[in-house]
């Protein structure tokens, strides 16, 4: 397993937001983590990110326990995050946002082709390489944001809500995209509340609800199960 | 007000101005960098100046210069000046770090609200102070004559020295290598990316701790090459010699909007401006009366400064 | 062990008890200032003894200007801890208080000397009102148009007036006549046995003062624990939050500035009347400094930790001038020929700095805090990011 | 718990020495083991204009006790820090304590204000060496002396020797806001009358850049300078001055008259002032003064360090004669008529307490060679 988490509990002041949540990711995999607004999705990126400190609980990555590494050298070891919100840095232009994606890397060539790589997936910020990533749309930023995620080229890619507040093509394109980068080797762990995209197109699923894990299965498999329709699919 | 004082000796008061600005604006960058990332005045930083102008003070006498030693040839004094900006901006930038690390960096782990910060460096600044006062027995320093006071070249009619323009032409050039620092370079995003965004920059393995620390250190540069300069200009130093200056130069900041490296460097320049012509106007008496009017009126207009706040924010 | 300590809180305990706990604290702090009382507080450590009142000044004038210090603190609270606002001038209103008594009530004001508004100088007592509300007026008049700012560009705004008023009071040819000062200012009424009872004996000024707190701390405890103070708590947890719940914010953050400025107003014409002879070097920003240290020294937000905060700022400094004595220290210490000073008592306001540094390091949330803000702090603690 | 165990540590190290009350009560002989106070601002901003007294009378103590080996008299500080609201409570304990049977101070004429109302209920004699606010012998106070001229004496004498001597046709008037630098300016405007004033301006203390002043002084086309200050100020003005090339005379009063003034400023810009001091270069051989105060201070004596070490030297004079208690000791002052040996002044008070006006000649002393020389005697009018 390149990514496990054992049992970690999260408190944001007195209100306790993880309770007990284990979750594993497997090499290569696409893991989707869904689950109703304020169920814990954001706060497990979080604590595996390492901006969240847990209160209790071990999570492993590549075999290393790194619940007390700091979020920089998380991203030293290969863990990069698309984070909720986009997180797009308004003052920096899109070239220099995705500079920043490579911040902890020192191989200038290799950097260049993959800057190269993430506009040949997202063609429309090559056009916009200059403009300055707080002038630009919804969709764009999280185009901005996924993009800069795979610019410390991970080893595991976190993407929060990467459909958040789009419209439906780009939705489509966003999850097509994905898929892409999962083709081309990278693990990735993406929190979704469009459950249907997320579970047709990830490996396994993790539902949550309330700060714990309640369920857990193939992707296809929990798109069928009735309970999962009922609650986040919005059909019987 | 003696508008005809003023408009007799306007171009010597802009010349003068300016230069009391380029001060100015070194030292307001100390407090507009730490504001930019921690959203924290940092009350200390008129210590951090005033030790680097004793740093200066003490390479000079290595070069076995003081108040009464004859002006040196042009080539001494320009080593000298270079011997003493490289001294007191490692001593000023040293300091500075030591303010961080032992009253700001503690309350951060403890995730201390914001004013307990202002206490810590209200506290700092007493200690810094008061120990210098007590190591000079509180007393002047004169300093060594370095640069002759014979006139470059005129400007309308008033003749520019030259301290003026060295001055001047290193106040700008700092500037100008701290933009260019702030914005080009892989460090200066670092901390560009953490005044925008603190814990996107951690997701992009931004060290948040080592970011502050280098913000502090380059406050620390600035405020030593001020010292450096503020020691020729004024020609002596003091141990409270920080206090009004550290003072007006935050305001500096905030004229320009905190936060913002061009508006420190605006700010502090028409600060400058603005005191030498109301000691024309309204005598010198009313010099700082004047400068904190101008300051309130503008923040009325303008909430945030006069190119807004934050670090790279502002779009260039 | 926390529960004992519950359990023990003074609000805990029966009513009767209560009372008497504090009518105890009461007639201890009337009795502080009488030399017989004062100079047995101490603690005995075999053979030596370290005293805990000032050796170095007369104690009931330090516990004066501890007074006047708190009720500063209690204002400044109300701006600082209660509605949030940074104000780094707040000394500026104690200038005016103390500026109008002083004005009104000396003989050698330009008032009469040089206006003649004045036929003859007024009772301290008549002018304490108006150099309250002179206070209470300026703190509007200055609130007014820059309470519309935020944070740290309030701060500046605040300072630059506390310094204004500095400079106006610095100027020799202007009615405040400068560093020259207005001297033989008035003094509180009442004679006992034919003295006057306010004269140049610290004592009766602090019993005053005293009395002035008691009532201060009830009017600020009512008006806190009203809808007011509500509103003011909800400005300062989230300005934006208390505006759409309908608190008129701008109104209340008027309030604060009005209130704090009134008993900083007071606060200096207290001093006056016990001062004798006002002028501008009292008025410095360092003034303003120490004060907004005492609250958050104490624990803003909170009346005891501004009384508490007030009282150590200048108890601290006056009691370490004492210390070098107390602990035999040398004074100064020759290092390669040259000799530095290095008593406590010139070195006692880097010693304070560094208390400031550590209490707030150790206790961030001051040292006697508002209970839920502490609670608050306390888990803002474990907030920390990982390895921060 | 360990920080007190420190503390409990160094109160045993401390022993029996330690404050004790009761202390105070026993001693020696009655001449033995009396204290004389300092009274000003040792700390914070302005403690730069008194710390150099206190050092002249540490000075003087030190220099006193080390001959008087078995009945040495003791130093005890009073730091204001120069502000009238700290005086009261100070002034007060200083009275309290009967083994103070003498005072140097207060510095400031704000703080004497305050404090030497309270020394005159407690009858302890006070001596300024620094404040020189001409009001301040009209209080009936009985223990208030003087120890420098007032602003009465040496305003109007700089402004005469301004006006008669150096025949200035037109001279700059610069005060920095304080209660000295105010009167003296204003006693010596009267002298110049409005016609010779090219010009007026106001400084600060603490200010460092004067470039607003310079300006308008170099336009002003005055050749002279007249300054009422302090060196800390004064010093930096005259360099500014010097930097853009201005090439009159400053003259200032005894607030300028101290080595700080030459070496801050520096040989060659100082070259030229004139200073003027209520002592007569007679007398003013300063002895070993100004050795002794370097060798003890590592620095220069500034500005009221000779006064002050005269001054308490004239104390620990009524001293040794067996004068032991406050009543003794001012009437010791009002029949002293020596002159001291660092300042040159002749002291002798009138019951005012204000020096002899016969006593007070004023000289002008000129920058010169990285010393104040003296160049003649002010004439009275």
């Amino acid at each position: 397993m390149l990514l496990e988490i054992d049992n970690i509990t999260l408190l944001y002041g007195r209100i306790q937001a993880l309770h007990g949540v284990s979750l594993n990711v497997g090499q290569g995999e696409v893991v989707a983590l869904i689950g109703a607004n304020g169920a814990g999705k954001t706060t497990i990126m979080r604590a595996i990110s390492g901006i969240r400190p847990v209160a209790s609980g071990k999570i492993t990555f590549n075999g290393e326990d790194i619940t007390k590494v700091r979020a920089d050298l998380r991203v030293i070891r290969g863990i990069s995050q698309s984070p909720e919100g986009r997180g797009v840095f308004p003052g920096m232009t899109v070239q220099e946002n995705l500079d920043m994606g490579a911040y902890t890397r020192r191989d200038t060539k290799e950097i260049a082709a993959d800057l190269e790589r993430v506009y040949g997936l997202f063609p429309r910020l090559k056009e916009r390489r200059k403009q300055a990533g707080g002038t630009m749309s919804g969709g764009e930023q999280q185009m901005l944001a996924v993009g800069r995620a795979l610019m410390s080229r991970p080893k595991l890619l976190l993407l929060d809500e990467p459909s958040m507040g789009l419209a439906p093509l780009l939705i489509q394109q966003i999850f097509e995209i994905i898929t892409e980068i999962s083709k081309q080797g990278t693990t990735i762990l993406v929190v979704e509340q469009n459950a249907q995209q997320a579970l047709s197109r990830a490996d396994r699923a993790y539902v949550m609800e309330t700060g714990r894990i309640v369920k857990e299965g193939n992707g296809p498999a929990l798109l069928d199960d009735p309970a999962v329709r009922e609650a986040y699919l919005g059909a019987a | 007000m003696n508008i005809g004082e003023l408009l007799r000796s306007f171009p010597e008061l802009t010349v003068t101005g300016v230069t009391q600005g380029a001060i100015y604006a070194l030292v307001a960058l100390g407090y507009t960098l730490v504001y930019g990332v921690l959203r924290l005045i940092n009350f200390a930083h008129s210590e951090v100046f005033m030790v680097g102008t004793f740093a200066a003070l003490f390479t000079w006498g290595l070069f076995g210069l003081d108040s009464n030693t004859e002006r040196p040839s042009i080539g001494v004094a320009l080593l000298a000046i270079l011997a003493a900006i490289v001294v007191a901006a490692v001593t000023s930038a040293a300091v500075a770090l030591l303010i961080e690390v032992t009253a700001y960096r503690p309350l951060r782990h403890r995730n201390a609200p914001p004013l307990a910060f202002l206490i810590t460096a209200i506290g700092a600044s007493f200690v810094l102070m008061e120990v210098a006062g007590s190591l000079t027995v509180r007393r002047p320093f004169g300093v060594p004559a370095l640069l002759p006071s014979k006139p470059l070249f005129d400007i309308g009619g008033w003749a520019v020295t030259p301290t003026q323009v060295t001055t001047v032409v290193v106040a700008i050039a700092m500037l100008v290598g701290l933009d260019y620092f702030v914005q080009k370079t892989r460090a200066g995003r670092g901390i560009r990316a953490v005044a925008q965004d603190p814990n996107t920059a951690a997701l992009m393995g931004v060290n948040k701790s080592r970011v502050i620390a280098l913000v502090f250190i380059l406050g620390g540069l600035m405020a030593g090459v001020a010292a450096v300069f503020n020691d020729i200009k004024t020609g002596s130093t003091k141990f409270n010699v920080g206090f009004l200056l550290g003072l007006k130069a935050f305001s500096a900041a905030v004229l320009g909007g905190i936060g913002n490296l061009r508006g420190a460097a605006l700010g502090g320049l028409l600060l400058g401006l603005i005191e030498n012509y109301a000691s024309a106007l309204f005598g010198s008496n009313w010099r700082d009366f004047v400068a904190f009017v101008a300051l309130i009126a503008l923040l009325m207009f303008r909430p945030t400064g006069l190119l807004g706040e934050s670090l790279g924010r502002a779009r260039a | 062990m926390s529960a004992l300590r519950e359990r023990l809180r003074i609000s805990n305990l029966p009513k009767p008890a209560r009372y008497s706990l504090g009518a105890l604290g009461l007639v201890f702090l009337f009795l502080l200032p009488n030399k017989w009382f004062y100079e047995y507080l101490g603690i005995p450590l075999g053979f030596a003894y370290i005293p805990l009142y000032t050796t170095k000044n007369d104690m009931a004038s330090v516990l004066f200007i501890c007074t006047w210090i708190i009720l500063l603190s209690l204002g400044l609270n109300v701006v600082v801890g209660y509605a949030g606002l940074l104000d780094l001038g707040f000394f500026g209103f104690f200038a005016v208080g103390a500026y109008v008594v002083a004005l009104l009530t000396s003989p050698e004001s330009k008032l009469l000397t040089e206006y003649n508004w004045l036929e003859s100088p007024w009772p301290w007592l008549v002018a304490v009102p108006i150099g309250i509300a002179l206070s209470l007026l300026a703190g509007v008049l200055l609130g007014w148009p820059t309470l519309r700012l935020r944070g740290d560009y309030l701060a500046i705004v605040t300072l630059g007036f506390a310094e204004m008023i500095r400079i106006v009071a610095k100027q020799q040819d202007w009615i405040l006549n400068g560093d020259r000062g207005i001297p033989e200012v008035g003094h509180p009424p009442g004679s006992v046995g034919g003295e006057p009872l306010f004269s140049f004996d610290a004592k009766p000024y602090y019993w005053l003062a005293l009395c002035v707190i008691i009532l201060a701390v009830f009017l600020i405890r009512n008006l806190v624990r009203s809808r007011v103070g509500r509103a003011w708590v909800a400005i300062r947890e989230d300005e934006d939050a208390a505006e759409l719940m309908g608190v008129p914010t701008f109104r209340f953050k008027l309030w604060a500035f009005a209130i704090g400025a009134a008993v900083g107003g007071l606060s200096g014409t207290l001093w006056a009347g016990q001062a004798n002879f006002v002028n501008s070097t009292t008025f410095s920003l360092e003034n303003s400094i120490l004060v907004l240290s005492a609250v958050l020294l104490g624990g803003a937000g909170n009346i005891a930790g501004a009384i508490l905060g007030g009282f150590l700022v200048i108890y601290i400094p006056e009691w370490l001038r004492s210390v070098g004595d107390v602990f035999g220290l040398p004074e100064t210490v020759t290092v390669g020929g040259s000799t530095y000073d290095i008593s406590p008592t010139s070195l006692r306001f880097a010693i304070f700095g560094i208390v400031l540094i550590v209490v707030m390091i150790f206790r961030p949330q001051g040292l006697w805090p508002n209970r839920r803000r502490a609670a608050e702090i306390q888990h803002r603690k474990k907030e920390v990011a990982v390895g921060e | 718990m360990r920080v007190f165990g420190g503390v409990a540590a160094a109160v045993l190290i401390a022993g029996s020495a330690a404050a004790c009350k009761a202390d105070s009560e026993d001693g020696g002989s009655a001449a033995c083991g009396l204290k004389i106070g300092v009274f000003g601002a040792l700390s914070g901003d302005n403690a730069g204009l008194f710390v150099p007294a206190k050092n002249g009378v540490d000075l003087a103590i030190s220099q006193y006790n080390e001959k008087n080996k078995d009945c040495t008299v003791e130093l005890t500080t009073f730091d204001s820090q120069g502000s009238p609201d700290k005086a009261g409570g100070l002034a007060t304990s200083a009275s309290q304590d009967t083994k103070i049977v003498a005072m140097i101070g207060p510095g400031f004429s704000g703080e004497s204000e305050v404090a030497n109302a309270i020394f005159d209920q407690a009858k302890l004699p006070a001596i300024t060496p620094s404040a020189t606010r001409p009001s301040l012998s009209t209080k009936g106070w009985k223990i208030f002396h003087r120890g420098v001229g007032n602003d009465l004496s040496q305003g109007p004498a700089a402004a005469r020797y301004i006006k008669n001597v150096m025949k200035a046709e037109k001279v700059y008037v610069i005060n920095d806001q304080t209660a000295y630098g105010a009167g003296l300016t204003d006693e010596a405007k009267k002298v110049f009358g409005a016609g010779m004033i090219a010009g007026e301006d106001k400084t600060s203390e603490k200010q460092t850049d004067f470039a607003g002043t310079v300006t308008k002084v170099k336009t002003s086309g005055a050749q002279v300078i007249f300054y009422g200050g302090y060196t800390a100020e004064a010093s930096l003005f005259l360099k500014q001055l010097r930097a853009q090339g201005w090439t009159g005379t400053l003259v200032g009063g005894d607030g300028i008259n101290d080595t700080n003034m030459l070496s801050v400023t520096g040989q060659k810009d100082v070259e030229g002032t004139i200073a003027t001091c209520p002592c007569a270069p007679a007398t003013n051989a300063k002895g070993t003064f100004v050795a002794d105060y370097k060798k003890k201070f590592s620095v220069d004596p500034a500005v009221y360090a000779d006064v002050a070490y005269d001054l308490a030297n004239i104390f620990l004079e009524g001293i040794k004669d067996g004068k032991s208690t406050r009543e003794d000791l001012n009437t010791f002052l009002g029949s002293y008529n020596k002159a001291g040996s660092a300042s040159g002044v002749t002291y002798k008070w009138e019951a005012s307490g204000e020096l002899d006006p016969a006593q007070v000649v004023v000289w002008a002393y000129e920058a010169k060679g990285g010393a104040w020389v003296p160049k003649q005697e002010i004439p009275k009018s």
